[in-house]
């Protein structure tokens, strides 16, 4: 099904392993992380933010499924959704935490815009742009299979002018589990799942009836988290700085690896705004099985790669 | 005013205080919800996680 | 992963077995139709249509399933993206080619808005549904795998204001291949595809350039038959009416089953408006490889088996 | 006025013929599409099918 041919593969082949990646003359040979775990999936997560550019990263996966390695794209897309419920007339509402995180709350018109621009058109316009570079990619949100589950949060606790409160009908869940089947039947088909949210959550509506299923929204870098989790494979996060700063004004002080208990403390000190997110699934995914995460800018060169060789923050 | 259903001190209600506005007991420490409005009744609040999706 | 109990399961099939489909006496005990192809999967097209309820169809999607038949599902939803369209303030348009045929015009906002409503808001909610039924679905556009492919067709031949005109930048296209090695591979893992349109198309951009791939809109009736012919199975659409009429003024005068050529005139002489589509569809299923087809009504109770034992127009 | 490129017979414009319109050569039957305007520039119309997606 691909649309390379040999030689062109071989010519795209050769030029990955000579490319230098520049600033330190690091090649892209496959050296440090993944030399032991070959036969390891990569998880690439691929940003949502308007900044990034995702036709490299793409290219990027072209190169590794060339390679013979397995390959899982993760994506979200927030801001999106934020465009077209404005195209629709509608507001985004987010919400304050007591705590004072900020997210989205999702009522059930933006869960329907959610379906629409996450499984609906990104999902579709990256696979199609896969296909355009030669990889076979197949769409799945967290409702396929049963892909992504969990428990449903339907009741959030917010700060609203200072005051505290309840607020019901949120469309969102944590995800607790991966069927881990869907995505290696496919890999084994040589298919590259590209996933979404949202995840497919479970509530029980009390008096012993059955489960009853709602798609709702989750987090996609801990979408990403948990699919690396289950499949024990290699998290890459792409992101659209170059990873975790120990100064995020100090654009020398990029934390390269994370191993020890010391230096996550210092890495989720360090975190602040988004990255606080990163940290979040990094640590989960870790904590799932994923065999090491890479956070990663999306805007280098062959950006996967770069990735797994020594650009970026590795936790392990 | 209105009663703590954990401890049963007495829990004092905002005039403008809404359905779904959480209380904090100032006895016992307990959050509870303010379930309905005239008259007032409260309840524990659900313990519920601080984080979001997407 | 089903969340029926043994015991539902058993009593859904007794139920399934003793229901009697009413005014004709006929038994759904999978007599006629089916009996020499238990293997062939059915593939079921679930009409968009605003009068259609799917919750029928899809508990009887899970019965099917439940006795261990493969069970592909196919589904549309022309007016949905109407819908979508004027919520966004977009006027769907409407052409009409010299011979009278009517059919809508895709431009780049439709495109993407089909590709939110099907691929997205549908398909999900589908698959949802299935999954509350305690079945595995699977949601895939035709991009999905490559799943449909074909030409694309940017320009159309139009009248408007009575002349003739060459209309460019349709996003529509022909499904001339199927990716069956997709959904074998889903349904040998006891998982039910649940497919819609868009299509995947092939255009070359000329000069001896690499092949660019475009999802665009396809016939989800067509879709569906070129799935049943390339699966060899057993093709039931479901829609608003229970078949195809001689007289579509006479409901007592229901074509049953159209065998040779002469029925197959007489059937495509007696369709009118949307049936037409249906008709040939039926036709080109079988010239794929489908082994039958049904148009049937999707309010019967358990529509699809009432399809498979007598009700409906049957080609075969 | 201009000429049908398939027979070089003369072909009737419209005062009001748009770019897409198709003209029929009265003489050999071609359909033929107006490409330009100003001045007028015609070619065979594509072949394309008559049908359509959802
Ligand atoms: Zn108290
Ligand atoms: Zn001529």
């Amino acid at each position: 099904m691909t649309e390379y041919t040999e030689a062109e593969l071989e010519a795209a082949h050769e030029q990955l392993i000579d490319n230098d990646l520049g600033d330190d003359g690091l090649r892209t040979d496959g050296g440090a992380v993944g030399a032991d775990d070959q036969n390891a999936p990569i998880v690439v997560k691929i940003g949502g933010a308007r900044a990034v550019n995702p036709e490299d990263a793409l290219a990027d996966v072209a190169h590794l499924v060339a390679n013979g390695e397995d390959v899982v794209v993760v994506h979200g897309g927030s801001t999106a959704v934020d465009d077209t419920l404005e195209r629709l007339g509608e507001d985004p509402e987010y919400v304050e935490t007591p705590g004072g995180v900020v997210g989205r709350f999702t009522d059930e018109t933006t869960m329907e815009v959610f379906e629409m621009v996450l499984p609906g058109k990104l999902n579709t316009d990256l696979v199609a742009g896969l296909q355009n570079q030669g990889v076979n990619a197949v769409g799945l949100s967290g409702a396929d299979g049963k892909l992504l589950t969990g428990p449903r949060k339907s009741a959030v606790k917010v700060v609203e002018d200072g005051r505290k409160k309840i607020k019901r009908g949120d469309h969102s869940g944590k995800i607790e589990a991966v069927n881990d089947d869907l995505l290696s039947t496919l890999l084994a088909g040589s298919y590259v799942p590209v996933v979404t949210v949202p995840m497919l959550a479970e509530e029980s509506s009390g008096e012993g009836t059955a489960t009853e299923f709602t798609p709702v929204n989750a987090d996609a870098d801990r979408a990403a988290a948990a699919v690396a989790g289950a499949l024990g494979g290699e998290l890459v996060v792409l992101t659209d700085v170059e990873g975790v700063y120990e100064d995020p004004e100090d654009s020398d002080s990029l934390i390269e690896s994370v191993g020890t208990p010391a230096e996550l403390d210092a890495a989720e000190d360090a975190a602040e705004g988004f990255m606080t997110k990163k940290v979040m699934a990094a640590v989960e995914a870790l904590e799932g099985g994923a065999a090491s995460v890479t956070v990663a800018d999306a805007n280098n060169r062959d950006p996967i790669t770069a990735a797994r060789t020594g650009h970026g923050t590795t936790f392990e | 005013m209105t009663e703590c259903v954990e401890c049963g001190a007495d829990v004092t209600l905002h005039d403008n205080a809404e359905v779904g506005e959480i209380l904090d007991c100032t006895t016992c420490g307990a959050e509870l919800e303010l379930v309905e409005r005239n008259p007032p009744v409260l309840q524990r609040a659900p313990e519920l996680e601080e984080d979001w999706g997407e």
